[in-house]
């Protein structure tokens, strides 16, 4: 296999080499890529879109399309996790781990469970001592992660950001509570039903934003469209568009981030992270 | 020699990108642990990545948002200060795709990590030929 | 509103995965109707566009409004307007067939398949009907991924690991396009088919462009399973559970089959595939060997739906032979195997499924005695196999008969003896699997006044949509003279002879 | 020549298939049968209602749909196919009388499934019939062998089972693996699968390849039963006996060697087979067959396989008459259709109402029969000498024109052969019907008691002998057809 693997990785390199040869040297201004398509879109942006960041325009706009079926291809990702490996039925002798608060001390029970109390907290089987610092740091930190995580969303047009960047880090706000805790306090914080609405919710608005613009006599995703609604000229009415669709792939990308997280680390059990 | 040299230097990106692609197909080829497979098969998608954005990139050429103030936008664009957005663009999706990839591919390895206790694909298959 | 009918298609299963998704949640006895709703939609939509083509000819649909290049554009001619319908109709009569499957196999998990289910078909539809080398690839990862988990929900043991091994090459194919599409951009600057198109032939010497061209095909052949590349495919078609394996193997490889066409017919020009590049040739020669070994291999089977897999892998020789034999016959034989192909498929599947339903396995030992026990699924399993064989009057037949003619054109005698063989290898076995259901299990008694075994047939959900399937293998092949004057002879450019 | 366009041969193919959905469904064995008399009746009538036309010289054509340029499913009546089409309908009426006797006497289980395979098959041999092109006739010819299938292995055991084999592999296999390509050669060369007068292969290619094309054709056809393409018809024989009945002389065969008939006549037609010297080979071919078989028959036992090799040797007489070239060869050749028909389909229906009375099948264990069956015996010897070739019966006929063919073909070689292979055939008939009539009563297995096989079996025995006869002195229809569709192909 090791040899089939070195000819084969060999062969294809040499021929992909070989095709280097016409191609336009590193950072041509003059290069087809730079000539044909995409100066429409440095030049026209303001002008069709009123976006400044290019890539914004260019992602949510000139080609939404494609975004749409990013935001789905996560959302898919999620869905397949969840189908894959959630488990409905819990293990019932399964043996639990408690730890009384003030003292530290460590009960383990073979089976059943403590009644709820102020004075126990339960812990992971697999989980490493206790430690206040990193608790409480990560609980300090999860807000700003979150305010930042917004200003990403929000200022997507004017600056590098949006949706997707903005979406992930409001995942891993999510999913730094889950780690540092367990995977109970997360899951408290966002029950997994409302996880995986929010998760075809994101989607939906974006593909239904889509829809709407079909609804008012335009193309699919024509954002144009949405002018008379918004009240603004049809090139705002992109703006707009661009920015309710980037509040879609947020909360898409954040919820899925946390479900394909929780599926994953406690293998669909929904008990006990990492 | 010196067009040779000249070559290399001038299309060094091209070089990177395919050493990565070889090194990540190579491994998911030859690797026997499903999880290194899927390392090489992150690497492979990440070379590929690399390639797209090495392609947008202009000499000359600055971050691909037009600055603008208040007074709105009187002075003219030009393509050529600007980097090439579109291959930017087209590797956000792909990233997001590779993630989605990854997710799956480890879904799909703890059912078989479940199932037989193991990750190594020769066990594996002995103990499905067992069965 | 037959103006929307390009959005229709594909918006209407999109939106409605989200609800479906949602409704999983809230009350699952809503699922199967949303899902059947939104396919039909969009099965009306594909039919409906397809006449709008055949009248208007070539629809362009501007997504977003911006023109092509810079936005992205549907372009819909009567090649994939064919596709469309069929895959649009497959998978909506594989979803009322698989109903009842789907519950038996997956009672908790019912919202999420629906899901993915609908997202597959939207993938594939938007495969189909994009006129963006990139879209396309966007869009054949989410058939992929769906693909993936919808594989590994079958059998608990082995299911998982084929789909990773289905995942692994299915990635690599589609970075391969990928990367294809990515050597198209650099060297043209552009993204969409028809431009692209419109900028190579000044390229036509240029490496990369052949690097791109090879690439882009090693990725879609990877995608279809054409041998030597097919690794994949057995195991992970057969693992499937049958309400996946139904929708998948019929779809998949067939799509793909569409997307080498286009590639070859649109973007690259036929002048560039069979002139520039003179290595068509060798790939039909590489076509009768994965005809041969697909054949060979489904011979050395001993349960339904493994055969049925290597079946599948010598159809997809058939198709890539027909289209790189670069004659009209050819690629009319081609682009009609797809259509035929994806039927046959459907219904040699959906029977498969109906006997999982009652019998519980797909082995030769559980088919005993199945004519009896059965009567309404074996014919229609007879039905498909005969199709499948190449009798006529059934579908399969016809395309075979252009594939042979497009041969014997071409003077490419080594496909033609290929086709015939596995013409033959197929007749044995089908005619294997028959004998099974069809002789005495026990071989005691000789059949003379014993109390006939009860019927346990399939219930009529899953019957009628069989029906329908088979029913329509018969039709298409009535009507292949229609189909091919009215359709495909405008999709092949006149340079063909 | 005028050209009809009509419904009637379309509606002689469906009218039996039509009536495979009411088969299914009645649920009583009279209803049942009842409805499949009427579906043969209706079927004979269409085909009568056709024949004032087609001697008046017309033709009758119909077009259902074009698959590819060229080669549609189209119909077209002229004289051979209705000589083959009259022949089968009005032997289907009396095989399903004969059918009933039978399967009843001798209760075999899933009759609803023998009749619509039945109805099936005669849909299928109308279509061979009256196929105006080459797709329609390869369209009705597989079906033909399909529907076959779960006839010939109506018994479900393992013997069936080997024979479903071997049935499936000859004719199948030949018909994927030799005709399709011939098929699509052809029409590859010529653009069209149109029979023609003068063949449409004339003048498209070289000798060598029209002769390999000639070959898969001939053989291809393995229904034909041309050695080596005859291993599947003695193993048919595991058949219940009307199904061996219908499959060696009215259905399978027939449309066998019909289909040859086409080819040489429609598709390389007469003048190009002469110019290119093929006729001797055609000839050789079949008097190899006629030989051989005969032989083989002379050493057999089983009654139904003495029929079997008996069947392939009469076969090849047909081929050998078209092969001669000659106007009265191919009379007698095309007469002959008619004619063997009518005689094996007495002899088998005999065999199989001794398997009913008696439940013997060897020749060895019917010593003596004649007294128990005199009536049945008798019309087993009508049946012989038709086939043989003896005056009273219309065996005669076609015999007396193939050996006029072959004089007039200066083949004395084939002369040879006819007056040889009637010896052996009279060698292996006639002392079946001698032990069974004048036998010493000592050695006589069967009391002087009169019982014979049910009524329904019988009387379909006696009428096909007495047609038998009949067609000695009255000849027409069919001869009349044979010499017009001979006089349309070599233009005289």
């Amino acid at each position: 296999m090791k040899v089939t693997g070195l000819i084969i990785a060999v062969l294809a390199g040499a021929l992909l080499i070989y095709a280097t040869v016409d191609f336009p040297p590193w950072g041509d201004p003059k290069s087809p890529a730079s000539l044909h398509v995409s100066p429409h879109y440095i030049e026209k942006t303001i002008e069709e879109t009123a976006v400044p960041n290019m890539v914004t325009s260019v992602l949510a706009d000139y080609r939404g399309y494609d975004t749409m079926y990013e935001t789905t291809v996560i959302f898919s990702a999620g869905v397949a996790c969840f189908l894959l490996l959630r488990i409905f039925r819990r293990k019932e002798s399964a043996e639990r781990l408690y730890r009384h608060v003030l003292t530290g001390v460590t009960i383990r029970l073979r089976e059943g469970k403590l009644p709820p109390s102020d004075d126990f907290e339960r812990i992971d089987t697999a989980w490493t001592p206790h430690d206040l610092i990193i608790k409480t740091m990560c609980r300090l930190l999860v807000p700003f992660i979150q305010l930042f995580a917004l200003y990403v969303i929000a200022h997507g047009h004017h600056s590098p950001g949006g949706g997707f960047q903005g979406g992930v880090m409001l995942g891993a706000s999510v999913i730094v509570l889950a780690m540092s805790q367990d995977l109970r306090t997360a899951v408290r914080r966002l029950r997994e039903k409302v996880d995986a609405l929010l998760c075809a919710t994101g989607v939906f608005i974006y593909a239904g934003t889509g829809a709407l613009c079909l609804l008012l006599g335009a193309n699919f995703l024509d954002y144009s469209a949405l002018a008379p609604l918004l009240h603004v000229d049809p090139i705002m009415a992109r703006s707009h568009g661009i920015f309710i669709v980037e509040i879609g792939v947020g909360i898409a990308v954040m919820a899925t981030m946390i479900w394909i997280y929780c599926n994953v680390s406690s293998r669909g059990e929904y008990d006990e992270g990492l | 020699m010196g067009d040779w040299l000249h070559m290399l230097v001038a299309k060094y990106n091209y070089w990177i990108y395919i050493t990565l692609m070889m090194i990540g197909l190579y491994a998911m080829i030859a690797k026997n642990n499903l999880i290194k497979k899927i390392v090489g098969m992150n690497i492979f998608q990440t070379a590929i990545i690399l390639f797209y954005v090495s392609i947008g990139v202009k000499k000359g050429g600055t971050l691909p948002i037009i600055e603008h103030g208040h007074g709105g936008h009187s002075h003219v664009i030009h393509a050529a200060d600007y980097l090439n957005p579109l291959p930017h663009v087209l590797m956000l999706t792909a990233i997001v795709v590779s993630v989605a990839t990854l997710g799956v591919a480890l879904a799909l390895a703890i059912r078989i990590y479940n199932r037989y206790n193991s990750l190594e694909e020769d066990e594996i298959l002995t103990q499905v030929r067992e069965k | 509103m037959s103006l929307q009918y390009p959005a229709l298609l594909i918006a209407v299963p999109l939106l409605s995965a989200f609800i479906i998704s949602a409704a999983g949640w809230i009350n699952k006895k809503l699922c199967f109707p949303i899902a059947v709703a939104a396919l039909t939609v969009s099965a009306g939509s594909c039919i409906g566009l397809l006449f709008r083509v055949l009248n208007e000819g070539v629809v362009l649909y501007r997504l977003g409004g911006w023109d092509p290049p810079w936005g992205i554009a549907y372009y819909i001619d009567s090649l994939n307007g064919l596709v469309l319908c069929v895959v649009s109709v497959a998978a909506l009569l594989n979803l009322i067939a698989s109903k009842k499957s789907i519950e038996q196999e997956f009672p908790e998990k019912i919202g999420p398949f629906y899901t993915l289910y609908v997202l597959f078909v939207t993938g594939m539809v938007g495969i189909t009907v994009t006129g963006d080398a990139f879209n396309l690839y966007v869009l054949l990862e989410i058939g992929s991924i769906t693909g993936y988990a919808l594989i590994a929900m079958g059998d608990k043991d082995r299911a998982p690991l084929a789909s990773l091994n289905y995942l692994y090459m299915g990635t690599i194919g589609a970075c391969f396009y990928l990367l294809g599409v990515g050597y198209l951009y650099i060297s043209t600057g552009s993204l969409n088919m028809v431009d692209i198109a419109r900028l190579l032939p000044a390229l036509y010497q240029s490496k990369a462009v052949m690097a791109a061209f090879i690439i882009c095909m090693v990725g879609v052949w990877i995608k279809m399973a054409f041998f030597p590349l097919h690794a994949w495919l057995p195991n992970a078609y057969t693992f499937a559970p049958s309400a996946a394996s139904s929708l998948i193997a019929p779809l998949m490889t067939k799509v793909m089959i569409y997307v080498m066409i286009r590639l070859i017919l649109t973007v690259f020009t036929p002048k560039f595939a069979f002139g520039t590049l003179a290595v068509s040739h060798a790939i039909v020669w590489l076509a009768c060997v994965a005809i041969v070994v697909g054949a060979i291999c489904a011979l050395a089977q001993r349960d339904l739906k493994k055969m049925l897999t290597y079946i599948i892998v010598a159809e997809v020789g058939y198709m890539v032979g027909g289209a790189w034999l670069g004659n009209r016959a050819g690629m009319t034989g081609a682009i009609l195997h797809i259509v035929n192909d994806a039927l046959m498929t459907l219904c040699a599947f959906l029977v498969v499924g109906n006997i999982v339903y009652k019998v519980k396995g797909y082995a030769f030992d559980d088919l005993k005695g199945l004519f009896t026990k059965m009567p309404f699924t074996m014919g229609a399993f007879v039905i498909g196999a005969l199709s499948i064989i190449g009798v006529p009057p059934t579908c399969g037949f016809f395309s075979k008969w252009y594939l042979i003619s497009g041969a014997i054109q071409a003077g490419h005698y080594g496909f033609m003896v290929a086709l015939i063989f596995s013409s033959l290898v197929n007749v044995v076995l089908f005619f294997r699997v028959i004998e099974i259901g069809y002789y005495e299990p026990s071989g005691e008694h000789h059949g003379h006044d014993h109390p006939p075994e009860p019927m346990a047939e399939a219930p009529l959900s899953m019957l009628v949509p069989l029906y329908v399937v088979a029913a329509g293998l018969i039709l298409v092949g009535l009507y292949t003279g229609n189909i091919v004057n009215h359709i495909i002879r405008f999709v092949i450019p006149s340079s063909f002879v | 020549m005028e050209t009809i366009t009509s419904i009637r041969p379309l509606l002689a193919v469906l009218v039996s298939l039509l009536m495979t959905p009411i088969l299914v469904s009645s649920r009583k064995p009279n209803v049942r049968e009842a409805w499949t008399f009427v579906a043969a009746i209706a079927k004979f009538l269409i085909v009568v209602s056709m024949l004032p036309v087609v001697l008046r010289g017309s033709e009758i054509v119909y077009t259902l749909v074009e698959f590819v340029p060229g080669a549609a499913i189209k119909f077209r009546v002229d004289a051979l196919g209705m000589l083959f089409a009259l022949v089968s309908s009005s032997l289907w009426i009396i095989t399903s009388a004969y059918s009933i006797g039978y399967m009843r006497g001798l209760k075999e289980h899933s009759q609803t499934r023998y009749f619509c395979f039945f109805a099936f098959c005669l849909s299928a041999t109308i279509g061979v019939a009256f196929a105006g092109n080459l797709l329609t006739l390869y369209l009705f010819y597989e079906m033909l062998s399909l529907a076959t299938y779960p006839l010939v292995t109506h018994h479900q055991d393992e013997e069936a089972r080997r024979s479903g084999h071997k049935y499936l592999l000859y004719i199948v296999g030949t018909s994927i693996g030799l005709v399709l390509p011939a098929m699509l050669i052809s029409y590859n060369l010529a653009g069209t699968l149109e029979f023609s007068k003068h063949g449409f292969l004339a003048g498209t290619a070289s000798k060598p390849l029209l002769g390999l094309l000639l070959f898969m054709f001939i053989f291809g056809f393995a229904k034909a039963a041309i050695m080596p393409m005859h291993g599947w018809l003695p193993a048919a024989m595991v058949a219940p006996t009307p199904v061996s009945a219908l499959l060696h002389a009215v259905a399978v065969v027939k449309v066998g060697v019909f289909s040859i008939v086409r080819i040489l006549t429609g598709v390389f037609g007469i003048q190009l087979l002469s110019s290119l010297h093929f006729g001797t080979a055609i000839c050789f071919i079949a008097s190899v067959t006629i030989i051989v078989a005969s032989l083989i028959a002379l050493s057999q036992d089983g009654l139904k396989r003495l029929l079997a090799f008996s069947t392939i040797a009469q076969l090849s007489y047909i081929v050998l008459g078209i092969g001669l070239l000659s106007p009265k060869g191919m009379t007698g050749g095309m007469v002959h259709i008619a004619m063997h028909a009518f005689g094996k389909i007495t002899l088998f229906f005999c065999a199989g109402a001794i398997f009913v009375a008696t439940g013997k099948k060897n020749i060895s264990e019917m010593i003596g029969i004649g007294r128990r069956m005199p009536v049945t015996m008798a019309a087993f010897f009508i049946g012989a000498l038709s086939i043989t070739g003896v005056p009273p019966c219309g065996g005669f006929i076609s015999k007396w024109y193939l050996v006029l063919g072959s004089l007039e073909a200066h083949q004395t070689a084939i002369l040879g052969v006819l007056l040889f292979s009637s010896l052996l055939n009279a060698a292996y008939f006639m002392p079946v019907v001698y032990k069974a009539f004048f036998c010493r009563p000592e050695e006589a297995m069967f009391e002087n008691k009169v019982q014979e096989a049910p009524l329904f079996c019988v009387v379909p025995l006696v009428i096909t002998a007495v047609i038998s006869v009949i067609l000695l002195f009255y000849p027409q229809p069919f001869l009349r057809l044979a010499s017009m569709m001979v006089q349309s192909i070599t233009g005289t």
